[in-house]
């Protein structure tokens, strides 16, 4: 599969964004100079959670890209460029999560939707059509906002917002599969309703399923550092990148560096998950392949 | 006709001519006053052929327009900026125009034409797209008509109503038809002459008589043998082994040598030439005596 | 069927997706906060007896069935609760905000559906060439960015380095706002016969309208450009050159009526990505419209205020897409209006 | 062959209801099989021919039971297929196959060849490990394909590879009956004339009933005994087929076999004309369906429907005139 890459210039610049991603994610703590510590702090609701506190040091206040800081520091004196690659771990962790966590509950719903039709088919869709009819964005702000302010209740708020489509999807997928022949001479030679669910559906549905996680990946990901933008999610001092730019929004004109680098970061992953998508796409619809 | 797309598809070498002029050598203005007005062409599936967004009367105005069959805007008569003068001749013309399709659309024997001059492809059926894509080709009178496998998409007894329409068409604008099909039986029935081909050559061209009678190429000959015929008996049919090669990588030399039972050497090696072996009957082989004599040979054992 | 008919059906039809959507409400602002009472009396920091009135209030005592049965009766007679961040009701909230959202949004429509069909039309006609190549770019670039951080590089670029248009809000200071009619800025302005108004709305419209709409362009421009290619491939097209068509001819009135209903369902699904981009955007540009309204409602904790604005978001999105629909059916006659 | 009877149709009927309105209640019917008639013995070919939409594809489904009939019965060796319930029903699929039109679209392209031939063996616990690989082996050997065949993925072959591995799934579970759809309108000619051989072959050898369902008369002249011609939903004519092509009772069978263009320019055909294209099966006409194109239309035929009848020994025809 890989060589077919090769045909595309852009879908190779894709793999390898997201080879690099994944790279600086995995290698976060070797690759940066200050590391966060963790400490434990009270919540809202009276219990305790464990939070990252990065060290301040107002001497090193607002200080622009240099040997030192290549990426410079923020008005508390913290390393953008440690806090922006430590911040990869944090986003592909929270896409990942959302995106298969998603994915899981749409096919279920949308493979049994699909392949069973009737009353099931009918209540899983019209549920889909109710949160299909408000914006990603605004159903995820009011979720994530009824639930509390946390990077984990973001992640719920996301995979609430997120399964419809999954079961569309997947339900879409069944219904022209379904017609094919091979699913036919399947039951003609016996075969149970899972077995042909399973054996000859799921897979075939795999290759739009693939190209659509991977767009998703990078949709999840500017939809959640929109929200930690507006103030929901993290919890200030954390080193994720929506929120980095929603601190240095009030410096912008007199530190362009510390919206601009977090902004970046966010822009070349979604960039990468977005032509991979396109890539895989292309190699695996033939009607689009020219 | 110079319409595949380049890229993909080239024309790398050779001439076309159409009444003695050379149509790879005309300009892209050219070659558009010759469509649809001199040569036109139709198509093996009339849904997809026709535009589904305009109505049937709109489409087939539209070459008539194009093509000035119904007269012009008048450019001298009216002033430049008489944006109001200009619609109403257009107006006009467009009246003419459809009047004329509807006329068009009746020739071709569709029934209540000026019902379906207003409908859009999709409610019509397959045998009265094709109907109206012909009246559509045919609206200028053109002197050649490509026809892509007119019939393949359609029932028998439309297809029957089709060629039919067909001939007469023929008959009454005496255009020259160009018929591309798979059906011999199509060919034998409307065809005066047939070029036989096999991956990307001409294998053998002549009066369809001759061709069905004598085939002299190994390829027409079992081509001819493997379809089973409603007015044969019945037994086994003979069969061309292998499979038709893919056009990417074709075998070298005569085309069709993994698959042919005359094959020597020298077919793998050089495609043999495209030779009159009679008055108006062309074979490309290099062992058409042995063919012909098989085939004489067998006629003789069962005549008498 | 006839157009309104079709409505017809299509509105009834809207009435179980609508109950729905307040059924989702209702369990988001009622049943999934730890304790609602507190979430609306404003967190942890509230009092307790406010917090025990408010449960008076909501009715919180009672089974969840009969709590949803006065948020229904509520929403019925469009009380939407008290923002408490504005002490007033949230409906007055939303409609003095809804004009200013509303004429951004449709001004993001106006700039990116229109380049967003041309560049498509340009990328999709010189295929492989340059100008194709950085189109797509753009495109690609453009759906990959977060629109709040696209907009801060808007305001340093062109309201602080290169300083030609506002860095923010709906008119420049010193011009007084139009007598309110529609609460567009740009119509109420020229209605009013104040030129120097319209203008300046337009300058202020500029920036956030073409930031907010810059991903909706992408999109469009993406999705032009593939029907394009599909339906310049389409048998009909052929057809059209062999009827000796110029090229011009060909591309613009047989392939773009075609290409352009793919494009149509994308406009209707965009404006849902609009709204909700709105929420940034207005937050940035300091836009007095209902997205920043609610970004501020979300921080302070005024859950009466967000729900509020999600349900008439839904209300304004699924009318949106019943608007496409019927649009759809106007470019496409195969589309039978009701035959869904 | 013997005059066994392996299978027969008693007035099967298969309407596929068209929902429309705002609660989706059901209009109205496509009629695609209407009350249907036939019989096949053992060991025959019985062919069913008709135009695009006549409902030949939907009868052979219907028979297999992969769509459930909407009324009427099918009698395979004496129990009625659609009384008994899912697990004998299960227990009796192995008799009955089927091959497919599309040889593209018959094959999941997510197995390999050896899992597409062996499905059947494996659910029906027919075969496991080593022994089913031996199994499809000699399944793909008497269908002409070799072992290098077993570990390539469907779109790897051509047509016809392709469609022997349908045949060669079909075969997999001795079945007694094989519904033949279409198995080679997709193919060349040169490569059908090879299908077409190998089926006859099969059928002498493994003592087969097929039921050919084809558009295509000179085909189906090769290959069946028997012939049934369809058209709207209902069967019009039944005969052996060297009386069928020797004499036509029904008018449509008479215009449907004068309307095959022959491939010899020394017969000049006289073409029986028909008017208008085939009805659609959702308003078919009333009385005999095939009364607005017939020449021969009589007033009685607009108001009361023809039976099928036997008109001389094994020629059936529904046709007023008879």
């Amino acid at each position: 599969m890989l060589h077919l890459f090769r045909h595309s210039l852009l879908s190779m610049i894709g793999l390898a964004l997201i080879l690099l991603v994944v790279f600086i994610a995995i290698f976060a703590p070797l690759l940066i100079q200050e590391h966060p510590s963790y400490v434990e702090v009270s919540t809202d609701q009276g219990t305790t959670r464990v939070e990252e506190r990065w060290d301040i040091n107002f001497e090193n206040k607002l200080l622009p890209p240099g040997p030192e800081h290549y990426f410079g520091t923020d008005d508390f004196g913290r390393d953008i460029y440690s806090m922006v690659v430590w911040g990869t771990q944090i986003s592909l962790k929270l896409c990942l999560m959302v995106v298969l966590t998603a994915t899981i509950i749409g096919v279920i719903l949308g493979g049994v939707a699909g392949y069973f039709g009737g009353k099931i088919d009918e209540i899983i869709m019209r549920v889909t059509d109710v949160f299909l009819a408000i914006p990603y964005l605004i159903l995820a702000m009011a979720v994530a906002a009824a639930l509390g302010r946390s990077i984990e209740n973001i992640m719920m708020a996301l995979i609430v917002v997120w399964w419809p489509q999954y079961a569309r999807l997947l339900r879409g997928q069944v219904l022209s599969i379904r017609e094919n022949q091979y699913v036919e001479a399947a039951r003609s030679v016996g075969a149970s309703g899972w077995r042909i669910l399973f054996r000859h559906i799921l897979p075939n549905s795999f290759s739009p399923l693939l190209v659509q996680i991977t767009l998703d990946l990078g949709a999840v990901l500017l939809v959640a550092a929109g929200l930690s933008f507006i103030g929901l999610g993290a919890s200030p001092g954390t080193a994720e990148w929506g929120l980095m730019i929603s601190m240095g929004r009030t410096h912008m004109f007199h530190a362009w560096w510390y919206v601009t680098f977090p902004g970046l970061a966010i822009l070349i992953t979604v960039l990468g998950f977005n032509l991979l998508g396109d890539g895989i796409r292309d190699i695996t619809d033939p009607k689009l392949r020219r | 006709m110079q319409l595949i797309p380049d890229p993909p598809g080239k024309i790398i070498d050779g001439q076309i001519f159409f009444e003695g002029e050379n149509l790879l050598e005309k300009r892209a203005k050219d070659m558009q006053y010759i469509r649809g007005n001199e040569i036109s062409m139709i198509f093996q599936e009339p849904m997809t052929a026709l535009n589904p967004v305009y109505t049937i009367g709109d489409q087939i105005a539209e070459v008539l327009i194009l093509h000035k069959a119904v007269g012009e805007v008048d450019k001298k008569e009216i002033k430049k900026y008489d944006i109001i003068g200009k619609r109403k001749q257009k107006k006009n013309l467009k009246k003419k125009s459809i009047k004329k399709a509807v006329d068009s659309l009746r020739m071709v024997q569709i029934p209540d034409p000026e019902k379906v001059a207003e409908q859009y492809p999709h409610e019509l059926s397959g045998g009265m797209r094709q109907r109206a894509m012909i009246a559509m080709m045919l609206a200028c009178n053109p002197k050649l008509l490509i026809a892509d496998e007119p019939t393949t998409a359609l029932d028998v007894t439309v297809q029957a109503q089709i060629i039919d329409l067909m001939k007469d068409m023929q008959r009454r604008t005496n255009a020259a038809i160009w018929l591309i099909t798979h059906d011999l039986g199509v060919i034998a029935e409307t065809c005066d002459k047939v070029g036989v081909m096999y991956a990307g050559y001409i294998v053998e061209f002549g009066d369809v008589q001759s061709i069905f009678d004598w085939p002299n190429h190994p390829y027409t000959r079992g081509l001819l043998k493997t379809i089973p015929k409603i007015t044969k008996k019945r037994g086994k049919l003979d069969i061309i082994p292998g499979f038709v090669p893919n056009l990417i990588t074709p075998p070298s030399g005569c085309r069709f040598h993994p698959r042919c039972k005359y094959a020597t050497s020298e077919c793998k090696k050089t495609p043999p030439p495209l030779v009159e072996v009679e008055k108006n009957h062309f074979v490309a082989c290099h062992h058409y005596e042995d063919v012909k004599l098989s085939v004489i040979s067998k006629y003789q054992q069962v005549k008498p | 069927m006839k157009t309104w008919e079709y409505i017809t059906r299509r509105l009834i039809l809207l009435i179980p997706v609508l109950i729905g959507v307040t059924i989702l409400t209702f369990v988001v602002s009622h049943v999934i906060p730890a304790d609602p009472a507190m979430h609306f009396a404003g967190g942890p920091k509230a009092q307790p007896e406010t917090i025990e009135r408010i449960r008076e209030e909501l009715h919180l005592n009672e089974p969840v069935l009969v709590q949803y049965f006065y948020y229904l009766n509520d929403l019925v007679h469009f009380d939407l609760g008290k923002s408490y961040l504005e002490s007033r009701p949230v409906t007055d909230s939303l409609a003095q905000y809804f004009p200013a959202t509303l004429e951004l949004t449709i001004f993001a429509m106006l700039i990116s559906i229109p380049l967003g069909i041309v560049g498509g039309i340009i990328s999709a006609i010189r295929r492989n060439k340059l100008s194709d190549h950085i189109t797509r770019f753009i495109a690609i670039v453009g759906y990959s960015l977060p629109i709040f951080w696209l907009a801060l590089m808007f305001q340093y670029a062109f309201a602080y380095q290169i300083p030609i248009l506002p860095l923010e809000g709906r008119l420049s200071i010193g011009v007084s706002a139009p007598p309110p009619v529609t609460g567009l800025f740009v119509v109420d302005s020229l209605l009013a016969g104040d030129l120097e108004a319209c203008g300046s709305a337009l300058y202020h419209l500029l920036m956030p309208a073409f930031t907010l709409g810059f991903a909706t362009l992408a999109l469009i421009l993406r999705m032009t450009r593939s029907s394009m290619l599909e339906v310049m491939g389409a048998d009909y097209i052929r057809t059209a050159r062999a009827k000796g068509l110029s090229e011009r001819t060909v591309i613009f009135k047989h392939a773009l009526r075609n290409a352009l209903i793919p494009t149509v369902t994308v406009s209707g699904l965009s404006f849902g990505a609009l709204l909700g981009g709105a929420v940034l955007t207005e937050t940035i540009f300091n836009w007095p419209g209902m997205g920043r309204f609610a970004a501020s409602a979300v921080i302070g904790l005024d859950f009466n205020s967000v729900m509020g604005f999600t349900l008439v978001v839904a209300i304004t999105y699924v009318l949106a897409n019943l608007i496409v629909d019927l649009l759809y059916a106007v470019i496409d006659p195969r589309v039978k209006l009701g035959g869904v | 062959m013997n005059d066994e009877i392996i299978l027969k149709t008693d007035h099967l009927k298969e309407y596929f209801p068209i929902k429309s309105g705002i609660f989706s209640k059901v209009k109205d019917y496509v009629r695609a099989v209407d009350d249907v008639d036939i019989y096949i013995q053992k060991g025959e070919t019985l062919g069913i021919a008709g135009e695009s939409g006549c409902g030949k594809t939907t009868l052979g489904r219907t028979i297999l039971q992969l769509i459930k009939p909407t009324d009427g019965k099918v009698f395979f060796m004496g129990s009625d297929l659609s009384k008994i319930n899912k697990k004998k029903l299960r227990k009796l699929r192995p008799h009955l196959q089927i091959v497919f039109q599309d040889p593209a679209s018959s094959l999941n392209p997510r197995m390999i060849i050896k899992k597409i031939v062996g499905e059947p063996l494996v659910i029906n616990g027919v075969a496991k490990g080593a022994d089913l690989e031996k199994k499809v082996l000699e399944l793909l050997k008497t269908v002409g394909l070799t072992e290098q065949h077993m570990y390539r993925y469907p779109h790897e072959f051509s047509g016809g590879q392709r469609q022997r591995i349908g045949i060669a799934r079909a075969l997999a579970l001795n079945p007694d009956f094989i519904v033949l759809d279409e198995p080679t309108s997709a193919l060349d000619v040169s490569v059908q004339a090879q299908i077409l051989n190998l089926l006859k072959d099969l059928q002498k050898r493994f003592g087969l009933t097929y039921l050919f369902i084809t558009h295509d008369l000179s085909v189906i002249n090769h290959i069946s005994d028997r012939i049934a011609i369809m058209y709207a939903g209902k069967i019009v004519e039944v005969a052996p087929t060297k009386d069928l092509f020797k004499k036509q009772l029904h008018p449509y069978t008479q215009a449907l076999l004068s309307a095959i263009p022959i491939a010899d320019p020394n017969i000049k055909s006289k073409r029986t004309h028909l008017r208008g294209e085939v009805p659609s099966l959702i308003h078919p006409p009333s009385g005999c369906n095939f009364h607005p194109r017939c020449p021969k239309e009589m007033p009685k035929c607009s108001k009361i429907e023809p039976e099928l009848k036997e008109s001389s020994k094994g020629h059936f025809v529904a046709c007023h005139l008879y």
